[in-house]
């Protein structure tokens, strides 16, 4: 994790002036909001779908939505798009080792079928 | 670089500072945070070793029956718990707090008041897990505390309600320590100190603040389960209900394995200082050193099941975790490599702190060794919960962490009191507990091999154990030996130690650049770095041997002749912590909701006039 | 101006110099955010640990009829009501960014306008967690009663309790905006709590797939 | 050739110099390296593998240390070269150690698969109840209840289903195998085969408890004969009161056994006399705890017993039902009680029935005898009674 700050020391440090002038505006906020607004629709409304819930495309459909949805807040509301390359490591590096964490311990409980 | 250096005057003895108990109560000094810490951990250390000789004595011959059982139980798992959240954690916070800022040219960690605040909670919290003992009810269930031996129906008393809600407090001070010193170390480096550039002290003390924060939320949710659990009656561990006990392994142990490096990291940075140092070469290696701590944290998030080898996880994942293990040898291999090569061909002198510094070297080595024979599940299934185990984590632990602390200690003491620890006793103090250290833990990989169970408080006749718990005893009673020569010569040399300037060793660092003990303000002009060892740079290519005589006396200006603006001293963040701790006390006492209350409303106020109010004086 | 925001910033802040050009309080606040990752993590996985592991009803999706419980109980789960609430902390969300600009601006009509849009909306979802707990105790299922009980109540619990202590520092922002206003060089500090609301804010789009939506 | 008979060779090879490392160990009883079962073998084979590699190691690095100990003490004038490291040193020790532990991967993880593959179908199947704390034993194939004591025959693979009772424990005999923990809501298994008669140790490796030292057992590994003896003889009911039945299995059993260390009862039972010392617990008595040295009568004692509180917790055949408690049909037969704390004999018999409390740590059996004058309880005639009548039910 650490070793992804030596980059953010290669940037050049930009003033928080400089940042303010990223921060994305009205125009985009909107969007994003709309794109959000309409993606929780699609999941509640895949929800209701008895003949889509059965099959095994519903879990993964469900996690890729709601993966965009997170991936949109963070990028544009937490402005990590814009933002300098140390946010990102600061908040990438350990929202990643916690993820495999929690996949490991679904597996290590049998949740993910790797023993009975 | 001569404006790396203050003005060039130096003070004999403390520079001025003011005293009192008020004083230290409102301090946000690193310095002075970091003396605190200091000793306490050192006052924790007497104790967690106490706890430590009457277990040895205990077992010192078969049946032995010096306390009762119960009480056993309760030993071992306060050392235990003493000796990882309450000596070695805090005594790493010491260096941290301490040497950090001065390490990166910095006048102080990045929020003061924060600093001091962790230093509160965590006095608070070893304070009151240690109260337990005055109501004859001290955390009795091991330091990890497996459930459901721990939930209501198998643990009724408040013993293990004190280790949780101590455990919970000590962590809070951690995360708080850790998101201080990581925005520290990132955001105020002096002007020229790249990463790369940064002592090596300060990046096992970095890759140890990631270790802390990613680490403790775990155990705090897992603590917070068992709480729950125990006052409120939920279900996380009930058995009864459908819970599962390996909950609370994984969860444990996903805490448990970075918790290891936590306590082992910054004892190898200090190493990493001492060895060059004395042995007149940088480091050997340097960002090898660097990438293989960072490699060391990363894997160790994913090698925590290998605690659990003997629950019966399956082949697969025994396999996988088993590997992982083996990977984390890898690094951990090269790091002992390259102090080798830092000493080889270098040009040693056998102060204390290099004998410690060595003896790290040597012991971890061992420790390092049985830990790969663990890495071996069926090899660990003969090993794992018997004394074998309990010999390879005190050479981890003892031989490593420990060892490297006393070489920092001892490389440090005259930055921290302006004065050199006298050698012949620091001599003494190393040869006894080199030995005592030996021979309490190396018997101990036999009783393991010959069959004795860990955390046994009495065993029987005619098991083949007599000779080797004999001689463990003996060791132990030379390791106290050792410890009380240690805290002679800590205060004797406080008067009677020869005055030591600022770089009695002839170190490298921005550190050694300023007087001893530092003026409140480190730096008079912030320094500008423009390589690893400044100190080296500018001195003549021979670094000084011998201490050097102490320069003529000479007053070191205050922080308002040089206009350098100081934090206001403030209470606030002591009353906090004492709100704070008041709360947990509500919920220990039969959930007493007055106090609870009382408590939590104390520390939201303080919380909110300590962040309303501006850490200095406006100007 | 960087240093301007730092010496006024109303918060615990110590450098003059930074290394980085970055603002102290807002490193230390991703470095929280990080360290909340694993925080919801170890949550999230206990509730889908026990998923399906509990004894007795009532379950989240599944109905629970005797004998396995005493009297028929009907899944526990009302999709619309969450969904709803889901759709108000979104919107929260859209609010703070609003606020953050607002102030950036330097437009104090609006900066004050959004930051109240913003606790009002946090609290309202607030509201419905109030209601969905109340009636899932109506309905039988307390904290106590069995393993999805426990971790579903903890889970969302906490999440609650940042939305709360999310709330409490908008309106302190609100209440420095209305008595001394808030200038751009305190955009950093609405930044920071901007981050932290938004942190909440995914927390709950997992939490709200995870627990509400997955059988 | 397959790395694990490599490593056996290498093992084998080894083995002389291992007698130096044994030596350490003599007159060790439970030591690891004495394997007794084929499990006990291949952990063991591989954890020889794992000391020479790590004895080589330690020499290595250590001699390593001390040469540059001496080597390059402090020398007036002499400044060493300031060498910041060597890319090509530093790459051979980074590879020298990845390809050891890459041949210790694999034998391990051929171990791993090989220790825990289901289990030979026809095994004998023990089921192992850990209690707070003694242990309890079941054949579910006979129908046989016990506890504390384990028989087992040799050369027979022997399949364990362990559980819990209450909190985690762990199934540990140092010479036949293991470790393997009981897990409350878990069932876990794990298998080996005996291959010589003898009496071993058992012991409870996770801690668990007030008396979490007191959590022993003994196995008794005896030839099959001898084995089939003691479950017919466990299978009969209590042979007290009942015409001591002496089955013809356990006159075979009685010649059989002639070999094994212990020498074996009419009922095939391991009796007391000259086992092996490190099964004869030594545990000293409470010093304040004494009973009066009366002889006791069995049959008052079995009268008693049935009206006594005893029967709410123990069980014995077609007296009492009580499961709380281990199992007493045989209890007479045992070498030792309290979950082989001490020796099964009157006097500490009378002296645990009394108060138990007072031998053993948090145990679960309330004192049964007056504790004082005053206090209510059994006085000692009625104690040696029904010890009399326990040590009866052979």
């Amino acid at each position: 994790m650490a070793a992804d700050h030596s980059s953010s020391d290669a940037h050049t440090a930009p003033t928080p002036h400089a940042h303010e002038e990223h921060h994305p505006d009205w125009g985009t906020y909107k969007w994003v909001a709309l794109i959000l607004t309409v993606i929780t629709v699609g999941e509640v409304w895949i929800y209701y779908l008895p003949n889509f819930t059965s099959t095994r495309f519903f879990v993964p459909t469900l996690l890729t939505l709601s993966a965009v949805k997170f991936a949109i807040v963070v990028m544009f509301y937490m402005h990590l798009k814009y933002d300098a390359k140390l946010f990102r490591a600061l908040f990438t590096g350990p929202l990643t080792i916690a993820i495999i964490a929690v996949i490991s311990l679904l597996f290590l409980f049998g949740h993910l079928a790797i023993r009975a | 670089m001569a404006t790396t250096v203050a003005a060039p005057r130096h003070a004999v003895g403390p520079a001025r500072y003011e005293s009192g108990i008020w004083s230290w109560l409102a301090t946000t000094d690193h310095k002075r945070i970091g003396q605190l810490y200091l000793y306490t951990a050192l006052a924790w250390f007497l104790i967690g070793g106490f706890e430590a000789e009457i277990i040895r004595t205990q077992l010192y011959g078969p049946n032995g029956r010096l306390v009762s059982f119960e009480t056993y139980n309760q030993l071992f798992t306060m050392h235990g718990t003493t000796m990882i959240f309450m000596v070695v954690m805090p005594l790493s916070a010491a260096f941290f707090n301490y040497l950090i800022p001065l390490q990166i040219g910095a006048r102080d960690v990045a929020f003061p008041r924060l600093n001091a605040f962790s230093y509160w909670v965590f006095l608070a919290g070893s304070l009151f897990m240690n109260v337990s003992w005055l109501f004859r009810a001290a955390p009795d269930a091991g330091w990890f505390g497996y459930a459901p031996l721990t939930t209501p129906p198998y643990a009724p008393g408040p013993n293990i309600d004190f280790w949780l809600i101590g455990l919970q407090i000590l962590g809070l001070s951690s995360l708080a320590a850790g998101f201080n010193f990581l925005t520290t170390i990132i955001n105020l480096r002096a002007p020229g100190m790249n990463l790369m550039r940064m002592p090596i002290f300060t990046w096992m003390s970095f890759v140890t603040q990631f270790l802390l924060v990613l680490a403790f939320p775990i155990i705090t949710v897992a603590v917070t389960f068992l709480m729950f659990d125990r006052f409120f009656g939920t279900n996380f561990y009930e058995v009864a209900a459908g819970a599962d006990p390996l909950l609370w392994q994984h969860l444990f142990w996903l805490f448990g394995h970075p918790e290891v490096y936590i306590l082992i990291l910054p004892a190898f940075g200090l190493v990493s200082e001492v060895l060059p140092v004395f042995s007149r070469k940088p480091l050997f290696g340097y960002p090898v050193m660097v990438y293989s701590g960072i490699l060391i944290a990363f894997l160790g998030f994913g090698v925590w099941a290998h605690h659990m080898f003997a629950v019966g996880m399956g082949p697969i994942a025994d396999s996988i975790f088993s590997i992982t293990t083996m990977l984390i040898g890898i690094p951990t291999g090269v790091k002992i490599f390259n102090w080798l090569g830092t000493m080889w061909g270098g040009s040693l002198r056998f102060t204390t702190a290099m004998k410690f510094g060595i003896a790290l070297v040597g012991l971890f080595t061992i420790g390092g060794i049985s830990g790969v024979m663990h890495s071996s599940p069926p090899s660990d299934l003969q090993q794992t919960d018997s004394y074998f185990i309990v010999a390879h984590f005190h050479y981890v632990l003892f031989g490593g962490s420990l060892m490297g602390l006393f070489a920092g200690l001892y490389f440090f003491y005259p930055k921290i009191t302006g004065r050199l620890m006298d050698e012949r006793l620091g001599s003494w103090h190393f040869w006894l507990t080199f030995i005592g250290m030996n021979l309490t833990f190396f018997p101990m990989h036999f009783l393991g091999l010959d069959g004795m169970p860990r955390r046994i408080a009495s065993y029987d006749a005619n098991q083949g154990w007599d000779m080797n718990n004999h001689i463990a005893t003996i060791g132990a009673y030379i390791l106290g030996a050792a410890t009380l020569i240690f805290f002679y010569n800590w205060f004797r040399s406080m008067r009677r130690g020869p005055v030591a300037g600022n770089d009695p060793w002839g170190a490298a660092t921005l550190e050694w650049t300023i007087s001893s003990p530092p003026p409140v303000y480190n730096f008079a002009t912030v320094p500008t770095v423009t390589s690893r060892y400044p100190l080296w740079d500018m001195k003549s290519a021979q670094p000084a041997a011998a201490p050097r005589p102490a320069q003529p006396a000479g007053r070191v200006p205050t922080a308002e002749e040089l206009g350098i603006p100081m934090p206001t001293p403030t209470v606030k963040p002591f009353v906090a912590a004492l709100g704070l701790t008041i709360a947990f006390t509500g919920l220990i006492s039969h959930k007493n909701l007055p106090i609870l209350f009382l408590g939590a409303a104390t520390f939201v106020a303080t919380l909110y006039s300590w962040l309303l109010t501006p850490l200095e004086p406006e100007h | 101006m960087a240093s301007a925001a730092l010496a006024h910033s109303h918060a615990p802040e110590h450098a003059h110099y930074t290394s980085t050009g970055l603002n102290s309080n807002k490193i230390a606040i991703w470095a929280f955010i990080g360290s909340e990752c694993f925080f919801f993590a170890s949550l999230i996985s206990t509730y889908l640990i026990y998923k399906g592991r509990s004894i007795v009803g009532p379950f989240p999706h599944e109905a629970c009829n005797p004998p396995v419980c005493a009297t028929a109980l009907k899944p526990i789960l009302n999709i619309p009501v969450t969904s709803t609430s889901t759709f108000v902390l979104l919107m929260s969300s859209l609010a703070m960014v609003l606020a953050h600009s607002a102030v950036v601006r330097g437009d104090r009509k609006y900066s004050k306008i959004w930051l109240a849009m913003t606790a009002l909306l946090g609290s309202t979802f607030l509201g419905f967690q109030a209601y969905e707990f109340t009636s899932f105790v109506h309905e039988g299922l307390k904290i106590t009663t069995n393993l999805f009980g426990s971790s579903f109540f903890v889970l969302t619990g906490f999440h609650g309790a940042h939305v709360t202590a999310g709330v409490l520092w908008l309106m302190t922002l609100l209440f420095i905006d209305i008595r001394r206003g808030l200038a751009p060089r305190d955009a950093i500090n609405v930044d920071c709590c901007a981050l932290y609301w938004h942190f909440v804010d995914v927390v709950w789009i997992a939490i709200f797939t995870l627990v509400y939506l997955i059988k | 050739m397959t790395a694990t008979v490599r490593v056996r060779r290498f093992v084998r090879f080894l083995r002389a110099p291992m007698l130096a490392f044994a030596l350490a160990a003599c007159g060790a009883p439970n030591a690891i390296w004495n394997a007794h079962s084929e499990f006990g073998h291949q952990v063991d084979d591989l954890t020889r593998f794992l000391i020479y590699l790590g004895a080589g190691v330690f020499v290595f690095v250590e001699g390593l240390l001390l040469v540059a100990l001496v080597r390059f003490r402090a020398k007036e004038g002499v400044e060493p070269v300031q060498t910041h490291g060597n890319t090509t040193l530093e790459v051979t020790w980074t590879a020298i150690p990845a390809i050891i532990l890459a041949c210790i991967a694999v034998p391990t993880v051929k171990t791993i698969f090989k220790t825990q593959a289901k289990a030979d179908p026809n095994a004998l199947q023990v089921e192992v109840i850990g209690h707070q704390w003694w242990w309890e034993f079941r054949y579910p194939q006979y129908g046989v209840t016990t506890a504390s004591e384990l028989y087992l025959p040799v050369g027979r693979t022997v399949n364990f289903a362990l559980k819990s009772a209450d909190v985690l424990h762990s199934f540990w005999i140092p010479q036949l195998g293991g470790k393997r923990d009981l897990i409350s809501n878990h069932t876990n298994y794990i298998w080996f085969t005996p291959d010589s008669a003898s009496a071993w140790n058992g012991f409870c490796a996770e801690f668990c408890g007030a008396s979490h030292s007191n959590m022993r057992f003994r196995v008794f590994t005896v030839t099959p004969a001898q084995f089939e003896a003691y479950l017919a003889h466990e299978k009969s009911g209590p042979a007290f009161g009942a015409p001591s039945a002496a089955p013809s299995p356990s006159d075979t059993a009685k010649a059989a056994t002639a070999a094994t260390t212990a020498q074996s009862g009419p009922t095939g039972t391991v009796s007391r006399e000259n086992l092996p010392r490190w099964v004869v617990p030594a545990t000293p008595t409470p010093a304040n705890l004494t009973v009066a040295n009366v002889p006791g009568d069995a049959t008052r004692g079995a009268t008693l017993f049935k009206t006594a509180p005893c029967i709410a917790c123990h069980t014995i055949q077609g007296v009492s039902a009580g499961v709380i408690g281990p199992n007493l049909t045989h209890v007479g037969s045992r070498t030792t009680i309290a979950g082989s704390l001490y020796p099964n004999d009157m006097q500490h018999l009378m002296l645990w029935i009394k108060n138990a409390p007072a031998m053993k740590a948090g145990v679960i059996m309330p004192a049964m005898g007056k504790t004082s004058p005053q206090s209510a309880g059994y006085d000692d005639q009625q104690i040696a009674d029904l010890a009399a009548y326990l040590s009866a039910l052979k």
